[in-house]
């Protein structure tokens, strides 16, 4: 392995908002020879997915550079000309947000044809190369899957997707951003174990943004952490990351707690042998599931398996073919403020679409506090600030529109603004997706805490059993639209007893609480 | 909805549009003042001859039997016999609807592909200095009515530079094929407007879905180019760039008669004014409907299209 | 390298061909003043003719002199009297007719984009049985029926216009119906007015923007073409249009009656639709 | 461009060279798609003049002839004593195309297709004043034509260029039908136009009256200035009907000739006052309405000189016109105190006009500028082209509205239009006048008829509710080099029988 020719060196770059503001980025320097691997840690927002970008030469609208150099290959991205001979050729990037980076108008099989024949010169099998990079990451590559567009597959689906295009002809450097965030853990480790393989020929390189300390420990030579646009610290990954999976607390957490208020008489999200299906494919067979007021329920899956789906039933963003879904209210009541907010909010995968592009974080948080929980103006500007206090975010993000956020920023603005509808029942589809742990950790403290104040009833779509294990009650296990196991998340993810759930469980970066007998 | 099913429910949908329209063409004829007799029977006919001439011509009866009697006849082909001249709309109809769509098409081959050029490649860098310098020549071409554009090729190309000849004679039993230079004038006339207009409703879309995320991407990973505008850019940019051109086309085919009479080119918006104006009822009728048939046919190819080229709105809703 | 990166230090760069959006602020006041211009000399322009707009005063096609600035037409009337009170038709009417057409397609057009798909596509059968009359038929048959009438050809330029304004919105509505934030917001439990408010209208601002320049546009086209076509309030009315068709034959003699409408109408119409595309892009720009 | 094709435009327009025989290129107006080659019902000057190309006529107005008129087909016509028989003498050795001889059939054939009803005008006027159901043939080259009333100026009426002759059970006309005019139709493309070959076997070669053309091609080009470009650029040779900038300007180049329709081939524009409108009923208010008419500035403003000054009578130059009237003055003082006389100062009064031929729109705005500097609250109401006379009975109750007059004889167009209080007579009833018209017509000694016709439009010049303030000639142009149009220009229109390039 020749490690000494290097492929990247960034001095003292620092980025900034256009017209002044601190920094996102400050005097980063790196560099990074060919058959290395180098993860970037840090928190969400801290400049992870900006010092990425850069190494293509591109920085997003609204920021500038402000000082510092990046050389790639012995070239400055940020020259036109250079960039035109980095770009696909050299530098294969994946986006944090697989969903948005997708193009919605071409079909999955051309958009990885495409990646295909722009990287390889020859008139070479594009077709072969496209089914063996799907199958490469764990996609079907039959012509019925080819043929779907991006809104047509699931959020994991699609990251795999559009990681299967980033690594189309090889490129030296693979910029990923976010690779495995929302894919479960069998797939996580399917993909490291792919990356692995990738690197393994020694003169690619690649860069790993990454929340996930064990994946980016697995994979990453070097690692550097950001905290606020500096790199505070980088070196091997023993050195740089923490002991992660030491802090983690396996088994049950709290969450049990939730459970001691009354919840049968507070009512509860029943579903009741729901099915629901995308076209004609029925992806949802026969689905029940009771979660009681103030618990929390898990769903945990393969991607694909139809926790998305099952999300968007619950609340009526989806048909379903059979079967009721909905909030039982024991008193009666109707939930909420005014009156119209529905008592079923959804927290979407997608964060990036979800967003309005022309809205400001201010006026995304005050929507449903005045329009639908009758709030005044001045109400509803202290409740915004407060509720985006629950998830972690500064008050200065309310001036930002999403284009201007980071991915993990914007995950936790929609959760604020489902928070914000005042909800009985919170589904969250994978609301931590692009959140380092720690900030992940806080979030969902804050749900547990108003589980615990306000009965809030969570249903959690999730891949992180970490997750599941310190704040689900409950857990079903859905596997090709089927609910396959259910029960307590403490015997669940100790005994699994489903081979899925078993190899879900077997691949989590914790392991089994216990071995599986 | 299935492709089958989309198609047929539109065709019927057309379908029963015309049947509808046609009865509005006949009732509006009804605006038209003057009286179809007087046409007929000459302006200073005595009141006998107006009767027979009345009677002759079935303007005696009730409306509905009129219209009942005419939808047969359109039905079998025979939309009557206008009454200057007395020669049968269709004829009249088959020889100059052919010569406007000539006109439409020759203008749209140039527009289209010119107008998605010019918008991709100035909707692609919204802003910069194609963006600007496109933007701004659209808004000027434009912003000149045809007729103004027509003198002023006139003025250029046929009186000073001595060019083309400044009316189309199509030459006599021929068609305008057989004379291109005739053709010349009136294309380029109806094409600056309608590229003008073209261009810049493409060159919204475009930028805003060069803004998107997903483009961006594309850029990042090298796609760029024609590759980036046609394969990343154009399907999703298409969706109103088609309802643009849908819009366009309708224009060319049916609204062309100041390019027609500025040129003296034979075609159905002139023979239509012409109609109008001698109150030549039947012919008007026959003209308008088989312009509204026509019109139906672009909006339904135009939906057809748009659909084709629109990723989501098949599925969802 | 450092010194030139300390130089470069604060220019904002074209960051990989990533468009940076120049500020053009004297192009729109530009726009702005012209339009502004021609529309007051079209509103208030017969109080400063300095002659009776239909007196003949001396021969046909004189060129401009002292008494008569921009000389005299066709008929021997003061050109710049004519221009000075031929707008005012232009004007209102096309304002009129793109505001009519403006207003009934923006409802239309985004109340049928919103609707379920089967009833935006009845309200779309419905509006295409407007389109498919060729706007000059509309405006021929309905200036035939009521002659002489401006309202006739303000009614016949908004009928012939406002379908594909339907179209145009509606296909930009749907676009942002399907889209994440729209869902969110309607299983949020959000009014299908709070939705069309705050994600529908801003987002579809740009299309509309440009589909009701592009309709004014039209409009002042159209009604020029009927005063050139001889339709609407006929002779001796000064009218933009109509003064063009009178005086285009006389343009060897002199130019002035025939340019002075024209750049007027040009006038109107560029200064329009680069407004227009400047408040789309000033909208579209804040996505970013 | 002898082959019939169209000369490249720049070769045509620089070389000038003498064209012998060649083909003559035409334009005009034209009807658009509804052009018919069936001229008894083709309403435009197009279908009139291909007609005549086409087919033989009867005879043209010729005032330097004997009888007023020249004769075509016929060797003359014989009146009777009593004025109520007409007979029509063929001339013998026409021949059709197919070969077969001109006879009485045929000339009858011909009536009786134009009795079936054609509503033209000037076909009218020949069904108005002669019997034509009970036309006879007498012999193979002869027809007897009885009179409605008795009438002295029958053959002005038959021989006005435009009465043409088929063949006996022509029933549809088509390209191929046999003719016996000037020029055999080799093509027709309805709104575009029509191409010729020359006839050999025309009767008039014999007389030295042949056409001299090889071929002739008509085309309809209906905007002015697209036919004066058309002509500037070479493509067509002749054109009729220029508006009159566009023939000011094209007389400024050296290549072409303006040549005008002559008297009495001259359009009358007028305004009809409403007499059963109040204050229209007062003779004083119609003579102050004629007062008002600034004529001079109409025809330098509007036609740029190019047309006549008019008296408030129709026809000016046919035989028939009277003689040594005065001009009626410009005098808006005169006029003003007659209103004022009148009771009628500051009266309002909406003058009705449209497009229907060059010029009278804008006649109509001055004639209002006019009105108003005497006192009259005068508004113009222009109607889109066509509608003018489409309701012609609204037209009819029109306080005032504007007209144009054809160019026909005076007397028979008095008897048709305004006796015996047509509608089309605006509350004109002069019994007194209908009665000398009629007796003048039917006077067989010429010298006495036009002094009883001079008598009668006397009268209407004085009482009459008709302001006609200019007539206006067809602006016509040619390249240099066309000879021989005028020669045919017997009618308002030009034949092309005589034309010839050199
Ligand atoms: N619009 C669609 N048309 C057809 N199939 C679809 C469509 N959307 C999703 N699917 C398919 O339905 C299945 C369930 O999708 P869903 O989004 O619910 O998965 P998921 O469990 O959320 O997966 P992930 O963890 O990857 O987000 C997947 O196999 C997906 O490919
Ligand atoms: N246009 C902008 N204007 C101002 N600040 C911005 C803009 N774009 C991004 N930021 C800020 O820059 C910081 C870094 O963003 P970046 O996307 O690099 O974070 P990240 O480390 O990738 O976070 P995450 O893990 O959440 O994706 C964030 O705090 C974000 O709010
Ligand atoms: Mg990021
Ligand atoms: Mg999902």
């Amino acid at each position: 392995m020749n490690a000494t020719e290097e492929l990247l060196r960034v001095t003292g770059l620092t980025l900034g908002p256009v017209g002044g503001g601190p920094p996102v980025l400050r005097e980063a320097t790196l560099a990074l020879g060919s058959g290395r691997v180098l993860g970037v840690v840090g928190r969400s927002g801290s400049g992870k997915s900006s010092l990425a970008l850069s190494l293509l030469g591109h920085v997003r609208p609204g920021l500038e550079r402000r000082s510092g150099t990046v050389e790639v290959a012995g070239l400055d991205p940020f020259d036109r000309a250079a960039a035109r001979r980095l770009r696909g050729r050299v530098v294969a990037y994946l986006g944090q947000d697989p969903a948005a980076c997708l193009n919605p108008a071409l079909r999955i099989g051309t958009q990885v044809a495409e990646a295909v024949r722009l990287r390889s010169s020859g008139r070479s099998d594009v077709a072969g190369q496209v089914r063996s990079l799907l199958e490469s990451v764990r996609l079907p590559a039959d012509r019925a899957f080819l043929r779907r567009r991006p809104h047509q597959v699931s959020g994991g689906q699609a990251q795999r997707v559009a990681l299967a295009a980033a690594l189309a002809g090889g490129p030296r450097l693979l910029v990923l951003d976010e690779p495995t965030g929302s894919l479960d853990t069998v797939l996580a480790h399917q993909m490291r174990e792919l990356l692995t393989a990738l690197m393994r020929d020694g003169d690619r390189a690649a860069v790993l943004v990454s929340h996930d300390p064990d994946w980016v420990a697995a994979l990453a030579d070097e690692v550097i952490r950001l905290r606020d646009g500096r790199v505070i610290a980088s070196g091997s990954p023993r050195a740089v990351l923490p002991k992660a999976h030491a802090t983690a607390p396996a088994g049950r957490g709290d969450g049990g707690v939730a459970r001691t208020a009354d919840a049968g008489s507070r009512g509860e999200l029943r579903v009741c042998d729901l099915s629901a299906a995308h076209g004609r494919g029925v992806v949802l067979h026969g689905v029940s599931l009771t979660v009681p007021a103030g618990t929390c329920m898990a769903v945990v899956g393969p991607s694909g398996s139809g926790k998305t789906t099952l999300a968007r039933c619950l609340v009526g963003l989806h048909r379903v073919v059979r079967g009721t879904a909905g909030w039982r209210d024991g008193s009666g009541g109707p939930p909420g403020g005014s009156g119209r907010a529905r008592a079923v909010q959804l927290v979407a995968q997608d964060s990036r679409g979800a967003l309005n592009p022309r809205e400001s974080v201010r006026t995304a948080l005050t929507r449903p506090l005045t329009g639908l929980r009758g709030m005044s103006a001045d109400e509803a500007a202290v409740e915004a600030r407060r509720i985006l206090g629950l998830v972690g975010l500064a008050p200065v993000m309310l001036s930002r529109r999403p284009g201007e956020l980071s991915g993990g920023e914007r995950q936790r603005v929609n959760l604020a603004r489902a928070l914000a509808g005042a909800p009985r029942v919170l589904v969250c589809d994978e609301i931590t997706s692009a959140l380092d742990p720690e900030i992940g950790a806080g979030v969902l403290e804050s749900l547990t805490a108003l589980r615990r104040s306000l009965g809030l009833t969570v249903l959690l779509v999730t891949h992180d059993l970490t997750e599941v294990a310190r704040y689900a009650d409950q857990v079903v296990v859905l596997d090709g639209g089927r609910v396959v196991e259910s029960g307590p998340a403490g015997r669940v993810l100790t005994w699994p007893r489903h081979p899925v759930t078993r190899e879900l469980v077997g691949r989590s970066p914790t392991g089994p609480a216990r071995d599986p007998v | 909805m299935s492709w089958a099913v989309f198609v047929g429910r539109r065709v019927v949908g057309a379908g029963v549009s015309l049947v509808l329209l046609s009865g509005v063409v006949f009732a509006a004829t009804a605006v038209l003042p003057g009286d179809a007799v007087s046409a007929v029977a000459g302006i200073d006919a005595s009141s006998v001859e107006r009767a027979r001439v009345r009677a002759a011509l079935g303007l005696d009866r009730p409306v509905a039997e009129r219209y009942a009697r005419w939808a047969l006849g359109a039905v079998r082909g025979d939309l009557g016999t206008g009454f200057v001249g007395r020669r049968p709309v269709v004829e009249v109809v088959g020889a100059r609807l052919p010569n406007s769509l000539l006109l439409a098409g020759l203008t749209l081959a140039l527009t289209v592909p010119l107008a998605v050029l010019l918008g991709l490649s100035a909707g692609l860098r919204a802003g910069g200095i194609t963006d600007r310098l496109v933007s701004f020549a659209a808004q000027g071409a434009a912003g000149i009515p045809e007729f103004v554009s027509a003198a002023l090729l006139i003025a250029v190309l046929s009186v000073w530079l001595e060019l083309l000849p400044r009316v189309s004679l199509v030459p006599l039993g021929g068609t305008p094929l057989q004379a291109p230079a005739g053709l010349v004038l009136p294309v380029l006339t109806l094409t600056a407007v309608a590229l003008a207009t073209a261009t810049r409703l493409i060159r919204v879309s475009v930028a805003d879905v060069a803004a998107s995320p997903y483009v961006e991407t594309a850029r990042l990973n090298g796609v760029r180019g024609p590759r980036l505008a046609l394969r990343h850019v154009l399907p999703n940019a298409a969706g109103p760039a088609v309802q643009a051109l849908t819009l366009i086309t309708g224009v060319l085919v049916g609204g062309a008669v100041v390019v027609e009479s500025v040129f003296d080119y034979p075609g159905i918006g002139r023979e239509l004014q012409q109609a109008v104006a001698a109150r030549d009822v039947p012919m008007v009728q026959g003209i308008a409907t088989v312009l509204a048939a026509v019109m139906l046919l672009i909006l339904l190819l135009g939906d057809i299209c748009g659909r084709l080229l629109d990723p989501v709105g098949g599925d969802r809703r | 390298m450092t010194g030139v990166l300390a130089r470069e230090g604060r220019l904002r760069f074209r960051a990989g061909g990533s468009p940076v959006r120049p500020r053009r602020r004297w192009l729109p006041l530009l726009a702005g003043a012209g339009m502004l211009v021609v529309v007051a000399v079209g509103v208030c322009g017969p109080l400063l003719a300095p002659y009776s707009p239909t007196e003949r005063l001396g021969l046909p096609f004189q060129v401009p002199d002292g008494t008569h600035r921009l000389g005299t037409d066709v008929l021997g009337r003061d050109v710049l009297s004519r221009v000075l009170c031929g707008g005012q038709v232009i004007v209102l009417t096309g304002v009129g007719a793109t505001l009519v057409a403006g207003a009934a397609g923006m409802v239309a057009g985004v109340l049928a984009g919103l609707a379920p798909r089967r009833v935006g596509d009845l309200v779309l059968r419905f509006v295409d049985a407007v389109a498919v009359f060729p706007a000059l038929l509309l405006v021929l048959v309905l200036a035939a029926g009521f002659p002489g009438s401006d309202l006739a050809v303000v009614a016949a330029v908004a009928l012939a216009t406002a379908p594909f304004s339907v179209r145009v919105l509606r296909a930009a509505t749907r676009r942002v119906v399907v889209t994440g934030y729209a869902e969110a917001a309607y299983a949020r439990g959000d009014s299908r007015w709070a939705v069309l408010g705050h994600d529908v209208l801003p987002n579809i601002a740009g299309p509309a923007l440009a589909d009701a320049a592009l309709r004014l546009v039209a409009s002042i086209h159209l009604t020029a073409t009927a005063g050139f076509l001889g339709l609407g309030r006929g002779a001796p009315a000064p009218n933009w249009g109509r003064m063009i068709n009178e005086n285009i034959p006389g343009a060897s003699l002199t130019v002035a009656p025939f340019v002075a409408p024209t750049v007027l109408i040009v006038l109107l119409s560029v200064c329009v639709g680069l407004l227009a595309d400047w408040f789309a892009d000033a909208v579209c720009g804040q996505r970013r | 461009s002898a082959d019939g094709s169209t000369a490249s435009p720049k070769a045509a327009a620089a070389s000038g060279t003498p064209r012998s025989g060649g083909t003559l290129r035409a334009a005009f107006v034209g009807g658009g798609a509804s052009e018919t080659l069936d001229f008894f019902n083709g309403p435009t000057p197009m279908d009139l003049v291909r007609a005549r190309a086409w087919h033989a006529s009867l005879g043209n107005l010729d005032p330097a002839a004997e009888d007023g008129v020249r004769y075509g087909v016929l060797e003359g016509i014989d009146v009777s004593e009593d004025l109520s028989t007409y007979t029509l003498r063929l001339r013998r050795g026409v021949r059709f195309t197919d070969g077969s001889a001109l006879t009485s059939a045929d000339v009858l054939h011909s009536l009786a297709i134009l009795a079936a009803g054609s509503r033209l005008p000037v076909y009218r006027m020949a069904s108005l004043n002669f019997d034509l159901a009970r036309a006879k043939a007498d012999g193979d080259l002869t027809v007897i034509l009885p009179t409605v009333r008795p009438i002295a100026d029958g053959r002005l009426i038959l021989c006005q260029g435009n009465f043409l002759v088929v063949k006996d059970g022509t029933k549809r006309f088509s390209v191929g039908m046999a003719t016996c005019g000037p020029f055999t139709l080799t093509e027709f493309t309805a709104g575009q136009g029509a191409a010729f070959t020359r006839n050999d076997d025309y009767y008039g070669a014999a007389l030295g009256q042949g056409p001299r053309l090889a071929g002739l091609e008509l085309r309809s080009i209906a905007d002015s200035d697209a036919r004066a470009g058309a002509l500037s650029s070479g493509e067509v040779d002749f054109v009729h009907d220029l508006s009159p900038v566009t023939a000011r300007t094209l007389s400024a180049d050296e290549r072409f000739d303006l040549v005008p329709s002559q008297s009495p081939y001259l359009v009358g524009l007028s305004f009809r006052m409403n007499m059963n409108v109040k204050p229209f009923d007062d003779e004083r208010v119609r003579e102050a309405f004629k007062l008002a008419a600034d004529r001079e500035a109409m025809v330098k403003t509007v036609f740029h000189g190019n047309a006549t000054v008019g008296n408030d009578l129709p026809s000016m130059g046919f035989p028939d016109y009277v003689e040594g009237l005065g001009q009626r003055a410009y005098d808006p003082d005169k006029a003003r105190s007659l209103l004022k006389a009148a009771g009628a100062e500051g009266m309002e009064v909406v003058l009705s006009t449209g497009p229907e031929t060059s010029g009278m729109v804008e006649v109509a705005t001055l004639y209002v500028e006019d009105l108003k500097r005497i006192g009259v609250r005068a508004s113009l109401k222009e109607l889109p082209a066509g509608q003018l006379f489409a309701d012609f009975a609204a037209y009819t109750r029109l306080p005032l509205a504007a007209s144009y007059q054809v160019p026909v004889p005076a007397l028979s167009t008095y008897q048709i239009g305004m006796a015996g209080g047509a509608p089309s007579a605006f509350g004109w009833k002069r019994p007194d006048v209908d009665a000398l018209v009629s007796a003048s017509r039917a006077h067989s000694d010429p010298a006495k008829a036009r002094r009883i016709g001079g008598e009668a439009q006397r009268k209407q010049w004085a009482d009459g509710n008709t302001v006609l303030p200019v007539f206006k000639p067809y602006l016509n142009a040619q390249a240099k080099g066309v000879t021989g149009i005028q020669d045919d220009l017997f009618e308002q229109f030009p034949g092309f029988s005589r034309a010839a390039l050199t």
